[in-house]
């Protein structure tokens, strides 16, 4: 029942949220996102679940009612946690206060509805990383798409609606390839599966449950049925080259929209991807080993070199996305502990760290009210806090040891190095390993020519430090980025617990 | 007596003359006449197979038909009517301002 | 209890339909004074509500149903009442209400009001006596009971050149379709010698020289389903006659009306042509259906695509749902389990398009009634003056898009999901595609209402008025909308009983 | 009685609260939170010196302290590992870091500098992160404290951030360091891949295990069925990597002179103790692994080698005080590794110790003159200061004699024994002996240029008006200058080897024995087992150990004097000249740097073309597929809707014609017309 009160009550904030008069809308959608925060720890202290919730293990926090019954197979309200979807829902409902406050500044039309939004959608987050049973999610993972329109629609840029639409539509296409890929595969799965609850549905398929279906032979529809969930979900993440919305969406994106879209939307692909493509179909994931390390690989080199061609301080952080989620690629293709662990322990950082640069680079943008690279210099002698966490995240991306973001990339590489399911893997993984260099290149020139040297920026306004509530929500992120550096086990290990048997699944002959 | 395939041959025979009427006419009359014209060989098929057959229902049908077909002229002189009153005449391809 | 009640009680839903509209004409007649727009079109809403009520009453207790007796038949076999009937009923009476209460409204300085009720209440009969139809002969006699008013209703603007080249359009196109589906009737009464499905049924199975003749019939029939369903290629009118009409008989048409040619179809090619028979003979009506959907989804959402008018662009995404539904047809393959899945999904969707449909439709004739005009340009920032009506507007859009959390979303991914089990893979990815494309043309709308600054400053002062019954309809259909996502079970359950009675 | 040992974390935490107290509460604190660092590196300071007094009395630490992630597949752990390399290497850091702390009060704090928490929130970052490197138990942990240096020299370099020189310069530091580290990380995951284990010592470490693996004793895992020992030079070279970087040798220290623009006692700090020291002190605190690869052993030696006279030769032009120093510095590190890869271990961390104090020394003194000088670097401007500022002079002095490897101050003893290990090891190892030609060139250079900063800066005339009245320095700065002054004279005498070959005194080898554990120490780590893995075998000339030892020494010192002689004769005039016009051509190659800056900026500016390229290809070609499928189907929605003509009679003619198409299908489908 508490995962029922959590999202209720989500849900019904939004609603109340929506209602408030805009002046104090604010506020009280912050006090309220509060309180999925609180129950999230609270989830995490009663945290309980032993094994990964698809492959047999014990699911905490369990709750299932039947819905409907069609075709055959009965979709269920079915929620759970285990070790790979807590970090996750414990990273959304940690970022949505924040983003919320960082929203106090920027956010000046039409508040109720803009924060009534947001909550709205971490409801429907939370709904995707803690649904087990596939028409569920589906219906959470869609009805995301809707607040996110608005956020970026309405609150955005200049060119925020076609953004908007981009966005909308392009995942949404996704979405569709992926449905119909994986409907095929369960229907493939015969009389095996009388639900479509997903530990149920990885069992059929750990236990050959395939049959030849109007002619397609199991195998080519295992792989069929991959390519089409890859693909789906690759644009969600984004990989190269099915990245083209994230710029767009980022750059006219408001900043608090940024941060859940970097922090927490992106993570949704990555981690359908590892309880979908990684979890159920392991022998399709390591026969195409090589092709997924290689656009791994492409994603983070090309990403970041992309990055270093931006001027614009959000695209920059953008493209530079795109290259950390190849790192979390290159970590699931491995099957190995380090690997897959050290992935979804890089989702969760990586959401922490880019929500920190998006938000950092939205409190210097609500000063200057430009983003460009050439427009400013000498930001650091006007608001020197906001610019010290900003470079403290900067190093926190390139992944300083001791910050979150070096545990995920190093957890990654050592997992991925000796990897024996996948072939070549030393040279995958060196080449990867590159991208910390490019990444450290342009991150530190964009600082140098906007945060150091002698400052220079045109605006008939005096620019003094940010406001309390906008450098607030920084310093938590940074502090929280610290701890997980320091003290990785504090999710590692259930992540770890969750990840053996996703590795154990593959068949490789080692 | 006459073979059925004969009713068959006439009523396709008598559907083609009312379609092409369709098909070439622009006057709405002419138009409404073809239809009838189409529907009049619906009937003689039912008329001569429950003949054929030797049960009612075909017949009763047609007789049926005859009135509904009435009052679809009715109605159509109707539309025809306000179509005169607003476009000042009654070529059906006059009005074209819908299109697209 | 149907065993207590004598068995014509029934038909008590269409008879209610019926009598309401001859009421309304005998009031409008003998004392033409006395008749008020309000209250006629609360007698007419009360008819349709109660039709509904006893519809619904009927779906519970069970009449009709396999576990109370199986289906009634009446009037020697022409009439058979049972849950599909019932279903589709339901979907009638409710758009008949909706559409009745938005009409208050829409019609209100209007110097004739009465015709409009009493005809659209005519219509509603005739699609209810469709629904019960077993017999070919009932099915055409129902089917011009449907169409006639809805004609006139079309050209019911009698000054507006729109409402009457509209109704013209309509008219041919109709008038010509239905001869070609009698034609049609003709040569399979030629072929078989019954009208009634059972029969015919049988006979198709012994059909011997003269399977052509059937064929060709069964093939214009077919021809007739596409007219009332607005399918390609019978679909020309319903792009003029859905912008020309006055906004609420779109609604009608484009919601009842259509669920109306389906259940004909559902019907017909169930029982009087089943798939099996037909193959035997040669006669592949479901290819002839998956062609038909295929085309028509795709034509009609990439021609409501590039629409300037709102209106028209719902037409046209009209259009595009009769394809989804015909999907329903289409995927049908012989003795597989899925085939009532599949259908009863179609089933469901058309409800669920009865209401989302209908309340767009609603909404633009909320749009006609401010007086605003018909571009997505004109919409533009509506929702900073009537948020709560645009709400329901964006509602209705994405459920039509299929986007949850809405109903829309079920109906359209069960109808897929269907397609996939019967392996029309071919047939669910094209909807994938159309879907996408139609979830462009639905956030247009989207973003006229609520991203889009208004052109001038003063565009928006046209909205003077509030018009309750329309607000009350169209939120109606909203909370309809939203609600039938988590309520989806129910549904699903009774469309897929349905649909299993028909096999 | 209580373990020093239990206090090894201390000596590292101590300065980083010093760091979080600076950071903290800084702006409230007297002289900017200075004090706090001062006492928090004192404390260090005598900690370690107790715990090397432990290692003294005989005991050695090696301990896993902090679990970091406790995988089944590899355990990454924090410890500290305790042995004679690391206390002495705890005792030079803590000494300069204190004595660099105490000079800041006067260079920073009289000087009036803003933002002062923040720097001594760097220094005791600095102190705190170069220590924990110091302590690391295993490869990773060195790893990350590693990189927290690069941080922290990012950070430092950077101090004066509104002025446009020092961010380019950090970021450089930094980026050029990075791209070492690059090749360092892979080796460290490499080494986990290959040994499932990172640490430095013990039964399970992975030198005990490669070695056991090359004695074919243990099996490990190789990428492609690769040979172990390619492999382990690959692995090698990898880790090699960070080491160039870092200690800053060819091709990668180019970074260097441009961290000049630090402030001079960071300069201090990262030159002698902490960040380039880090990347000697990694080889040699990993000795065991290289012994193993001759290969690796012999590029370190060659490129120490080549680094020591490549680096002399750019000193030899430069203008400013701190320039001259910085290729010094380089070229003294190239010294350590030509050491290391002629398997002089103890020579090495010899040449290391004793470097550490007089360059420290020297940073210090031109820190003193900057001062002096107000913050006017040119050597030019400079001159005749011996008299002005007499305690600075003489301590800069026996910097300098130090440097230049004059006898007997401590920088001849341990370059004598760098260049001995190198003689020795190298007459039969073409590629050693080219290492040892050219660190023993290096010599007169080195002299030569250090005479030439001596002379310029203090004596002859004063060729400017601050250095006729040059303003006074305080105790805090003198102080630094004689502790170090008196250390650069003596600290040679801890290991007098050619005294006592020539006069067979046994035992006063003393740093030999203390890293030979002779006191005490851990198995695998001594210098002796180091020597017994080693490729190497000794050869000599004139017939036994005797001569060469003499040869050797007399040679370098010889060159030495011939380049002290050289400056003395060229600057030690009244008012001396440039005289670089007599290089000619080559003038311009050292001005430059051999181009290699430029060569690096080009190389940068590439990739950015590159990157341009990428984006264009980005925007116009995958986006433009994206934005193409949307515009082509708009365009066949347009094609579609013009079926739609609006003519009735049209539309009844397409209905009949679809009509009879559906007709023919399924008529030719289901055969109806036969």
């Amino acid at each position: 029942m508490i995962l029922e009160a959590l999202i209720g009550f989500t849900f019904l904030a939004a609603l109340v949220v929506m209602l408030a008069p805009n002046a104090w809308a604010g506020r009280l959608a912050f006090a309220l996102s509060a309180v999925p925060f609180v129950g999230s720890l609270y989830l995490w202290s009663r945290f309980d679940a032993v094994g990964n919730a698809l492959t047999g293990g014990t699911i905490a926090f369990e709750s299932r009612y039947e819905w409907v019954e069609v075709g055959g197979r009965t979709v269920s309200w079915f929620v759970g946690l285990d070790g790979i979807s807590l970090p996750l829902v414990v990273l959304t409902t940690f970022l949505v206060p924040l983003a919320i406050l960082s929203a106090w500044t920027p956010v000046d039309s039409r508040q109720s509805q803009f924060y009534g939004l947001m909550l709205f959608m971490e409801a429907n987050l939370l709904g995707v990383f803690t649904a087990l049973d596939f028409f569920l999610w589906f219906v959470f993972w869609e009805a995301v798409l809707v607040p996110m329109y608005f956020l970026i629609g309405i609150w955005g840029g200049p060119r925020r609606k076609y953004a908007a639409i981009k966005f909308f539509v392009y995942t949404n296409a996704a979405s569709l390839l992926m449905f119909i890929g994986f409907m095929s595969l369960t229907f493939a799965l015969g009389d095996s599966i009388g639900s479509l609850a997903l530990p149920e549905i990885t069992q059929a398929l750990a236990d050959g449950g395939l049959e030849t279906w109007f002619g397609i032979s199991p195998g080519r529809m295992a792989m069929v049925a991959f390519l089409a969930t890859f693909a789906g979900f690759a644009v969600k993440v984004p990989i190269v080259p099915f990245h083209t919305w994230l710029p767009d969406a980022h750059v006219e994106a408001p900043t608090p929209v940024s941060v859940l879209l970097a922090g927490v939307l992106l993570k949704m692909g990555t981690y359908a991807l590892l309880r979908f493509n990684f979890t159920m179909l392991p022998d399709q994931a390591s026969a195409l080993a090589i092709p997924i390390a290689a656009i791994a690989v492409i994603s983070v080199v090309y990403g970041a070199m992309l990055a270093l061609a931006q001027k614009d301080l959000k695209r920059i952080v953008a493209y530079s996305s795109v290259s950390s989620m190849g790192y979390v690629i290159l970590g699931l293709v491995v099957f190995t502990e380090y690997g897959v662990g050290g992935a979804t322990f890089q989702m969760v950082a990586h959401g922490l760290i880019s929500g920190l640069m998006f938000m950092a680079v939205g409190v210097v943008y609500n000063a200057t009210h430009t983003r460009m690279v050439g427009d400013m210099a000498g930001m650091a002698d006007r608001m020197p806090v906001t610019v010290g966490i900003l470079v403290a995240g900067a190093f926190g991306y390139m992944g300083l040891p001791l910050m979150a973001g070096f545990a995920g990339e190093f957890f990654i590489f050592v997992g991925a190095f000796g990897a024996p399911a996948l072939p070549y893997a030393p040279v995958f993984t060196a080449l990867a390993m590159f991208g910390i260099v490019i990444v450290a290149g342009y991150l530190l020139s964009a600082m140098q020519k906007t945060l150091f040297g002698p400052f220079r920026l045109e605006t008939d306004y005096e620019i003094g430090p940010a406001p309390f509530h906008d450098v607030a929500p920084l310093a938590v992120l940074l502090a929280a980025i610290i701890v997980l550096g320091v003290a990785p086990d504090i999710f590692f290990e259930m992540i770890r617990d969750a990840a053996m048997p996703v590795v154990e699944g593959v068949s490789v002959d080692v | 007596m006459v073979p059925a395939q004969w009713y068959l041959l006439l009523a396709a025979g008598i559907f083609c003359i009312g379609l092409f009427g369709v098909l070439t006419r622009n006057d709405a009359l002419y138009f409404l006449m073809s239809v009838e014209l189409m529907m009049n060989a619906a009937n003689i098929n039912f008329v001569a197979f429950s003949l054929y057959y030797g049960d009612l229902t075909g017949q009763v049908f047609a007789l049926f038909v005859i009135a509904l077909a009435a009052a679809e002229v009715a109605i159509g002189i109707g539309i025809i009517l306000v179509l005169y009153r607003n476009f000042g005449d009654i070529d059906v391809t006059v009005p074209t301002e819908m299109r697209w | 209890m149907s065993n207590v009640a004598p068995a014509w009680t029934a038909l008590s839903p269409a008879l209610l339909l019926g009598l309401t509209g001859l009421a309304l004409l005998v009031v409008d007649t003998i004392r033409p004074n006395a008749r008020s727009n309000t209250s006629m079109a609360l007698v007419s809403a009360l008819g349709a509500l109660a039709s509904l009520s006893v519809t619904v009453w009927f779906v519970v207790a069970g009449t009709g149903h396999a576990d109370t007796g199986g289906a009634i038949t009446l009037l020697d076999g022409a009439v058979k009442v049972d849950t599909l009937a019932l279903f589709f009923t339901a979907i009638f009476a409710s758009v008949t209400a909706l559409v009745v209460v938005a009409a208050h409204d829409y019609f209100h300085d209007h110097p004739n009001p009465a015709a409009f009720y009493s005809l659209t209440l005519f219509a509603a009969t005739g699609m209810a006596l469709l629904a019960v139809a077993n017999s070919l002969a009932v099915v055409f006699v129902a089917l011009e009971m449907v169409s006639l008013p809805s004609y006139a209703l079309v050209a019911f603007l009698k000054k507006n050149r729109g409402s009457v080249e509209a109704g013209l359009k309509y008219f041919l196109v109709g008038a010509l379709s239905s001869a070609v589906f009698l034609f049609g009737i003709s040569l399979v009464y030629a072929a078989t010698g019954s009208l009634i499905f059972g029969e015919v049924a049988s006979a198709v199975e012994s059909l011997d020289a003269l399977a052509g003749v059937a064929g060709i019939g069964i093939v214009m029939i077919v021809g007739g389903v596409a007219f009332k369903t607005a399918s390609v290629p019978f679909h020309f009118w319903a792009p003029e006659a859905y912008e020309g009409a006055p906004a609420p008989v779109s609604a009608f048409l484009s919601s009842a009306s259509k669920a109306a040619g389906f259940v004909v179809a559902f019907r017909v090619f169930t029982e009087a042509f089943p798939l099996g028979a037909s193959l035997a003979a040669g006669i592949d009506w479901a290819l002839a259906f998956a062609v038909v959907a295929a085309v028509t989804m795709t034509l009609g959402n990439f021609a409501a695509a590039v629409q300037e008018e709102v209106k028209r662009m719902l037409a046209y995404s009209s259009i595009g749902h009769a394809g989804y539904a015909l999907i329903g047809l289409a995927a049908l393959s012989t003795g597989s389990a899925g085939n009532e899945a599949v259908m009863g999904a179609a089933m469901a969707h058309l409800l669920v398009y009865g209401f989302m449909n209908t309340g767009a439709f609603l909404f633009v004739a909320m749009a006609e009634r401010w007086g605003i005009g018909r571009t997505f340009e004109d919409y533009a920032g509506l929702a900073r003056r009537a948020p709560v009506a645009c709400t329901a507007m964006a509602v209705f859009m994405f459920s039509l898009a299929g986007l949850p959390p809405f109903a829309g979303f079920f109906s359209k991914y069960f109808l897929f999901m269907g397609a996939i089990e019967n392996g029309f893979l071919w047939l669910a990815g094209l909807g994938a595609v159309n879907s996408v494309v139609s979830l462009y043309y639905y956030s247009r709308v989207v973003r006229a209402l609520f991203l889009d600054d208004p052109a001038t400053p003063s565009a928006l002062d046209a909205l003077d008025v509030r018009p309750t019954a329309l607000y009350a309809a169209v939120v109606f259909a909203a909370v309809a909308t939203v609600l039938l996502l988590p309520g989806f079970g129910p549904v699903i359950d009774a469309a897929e009983a349905a649909a299993a009675a028909l096999f | 009685m209580v373990d020093a040992f239990a206090y090894v974390p201390a000596v590292v935490l101590l300065p980083f609260f010093s760091f979080l107290v600076a950071l903290g509460a800084g702006k409230y604190l007297p002289k900017g939170g200075a004090f706090g660092g001062v006492a928090a590196t004192a404390g260090s300071f005598l900690l370690s010196l107790w715990v090397a007094a432990t290692v003294a009395g005989g005991r050695a630490y090696n301990e896993t302290l902090y679990t970091w992630a406790a995988g089944d597949q590899f355990e990454l752990t924090f410890g500290a590992l305790i042995d004679p390399l690391s206390a002495l290497m705890l005792v030079i850091v803590t000494l300069v870091a204190l004595l660099v702390h105490v000079f800041s009060l006067g260079y920073m704090n009289d000087e009036g500098e803003t933002g002062l928490p923040r720097y001594y929130a760097g220094l005791g970052l600095f102190t705190a992160s170069m220590l924990g490197f110091v302590v690391a138990d295993n490869l990773l942990m060195a790893f990350m404290f590693f990189e927290l240096v690069g941080l922290c020299s990012y950070l430092l370099i950077g101090f004066h951030f509104r002025e446009p020189g020092p961010p380019s310069a950090a970021k450089k530091a930094f980026l050029v360091t990075r791209f070492g580290d690059y090749f360092f990380l892979v080796g460290v995951v490499a080494v986990f891949a290959t040994f499932g284990t990172a640490a430095f010592a013990g039964e399970g470490s992975f030198p005990a295990l490669a070695e056991a693996a090359l004695a074919g004793s243990g099996d490990v895992w190789t990428p492609g069925g690769l040979g172990v020992e390619t492999w382990f030079t690959v692995v090698g070279l990898l880790v090699l990597g960070g080491v160039v970087g870092k200690s800053a040798q060819f091709p990668l220290h180019t970074w260097l002179p441009d961290a000049m623009e630090g402030p001079t006692p960071v300069s201090a700090l990262i030159h002698a103790a902490t960040m380039v020291a880090a990347g000697v002190y990694l080889v040699a605190r990993m000795y065991g692994f290289y012994a193993l690869t001759p290969t690796t052993l012999a590029v370190i030696a060659f490129i120490g080698g080549f680094t020591a006279l490549f680096a002399a030769t750019m000193g030899v032009v430069k203008d400013e005080l701190k320039q001259v120093l910085a290729y010094s510095t380089i070229s003294q590190y190239g010294y350590m590794m030509l050491a290391l890869g002629a398997g002089g271990y103890v020579a090495a961390v010899f040449h290391l110790t004793t470097h550490a104090f007089f360059k420290a020394l020297l940073f210090l003194g031109a820190g003193s003159v900057i001062i002096a000088m107000h913050h006017n670097e040119d050597m030019w401007d400079m001159g005749g200061l011996k008299a002005k500022m007499p305690v600075t002079y003489y301590t800069f002095l026996a910097g300098s004699l130090a440097l230049a490897g004059i006898f007997p101050f401590a920088g001849f003893w341990s370059k004598d024994e760098v260049l001995y290990e190198a003689l020795v090891h190298g007459l039969n190892e073409p590629l050693l002996l080219g290492g040892y030609v050219m660190g023993l060139l290096a010599v007169p250079v080195t002299a030569f240029y250090t005479f030439r900063m001596v002379f310029l800066t203090f004596h002859g005339e004063p060729r400017s008006a601050t250095a006729r009245d040059p303003e006074p320095v305080r105790w805090n700065v003198k102080g630094p200058l004689t502790v170090l002054g008196s250390l650069a004279v003596v600290t040679g005498f801890i290991n007098m080897v050619p005294v006592q070959k020539v006069l067979g005194l046994e035992g006063i080898d003393y740093l030999h024995r203390w890293l030979d554990n002779e006191w005490g120490g851990i198995d695998g780590l001594s210098s002796h087992h180091y020597a017994d893995l080693g490729p190497y075998s000794s050869g000599y000339i004139g017939g036994g150990e005797v001569p060469t030892v003499l040869v050797g020494a007399a040679v370098s010192l010889g060159l030495a004097l011939a380049g002290l002689g050289l400056a003395w004769r060229l600057y030690n005039v009244a008012s001396p000249t440039e005289h670089t016009a007599k290089l000619g051509g080559i003038k311009d190659v050292l001005y430059n740097n051999y181009y290699l800056d430029e060569l690096q900026v080009w190389i940068a500016y590439r990739t950015e073309d590159v990157a341009g390229g990428a984006d264009t290809f980005d925007q116009g070609i995958i986006d433009g597929v994206v934005n193409g499928v949307s515009s082509v189907s708009l365009l066949g929605g347009n094609r579609v809707r013009r079926i739609q003509t609006g003519l009735v009679t049209q539309y009844a003619t397409m209905l009949t014609l679809g009509l009879i198409a559906l007709l023919v299908v399924l008529g030719v489908n289901g055969g109806w017309f036969l």
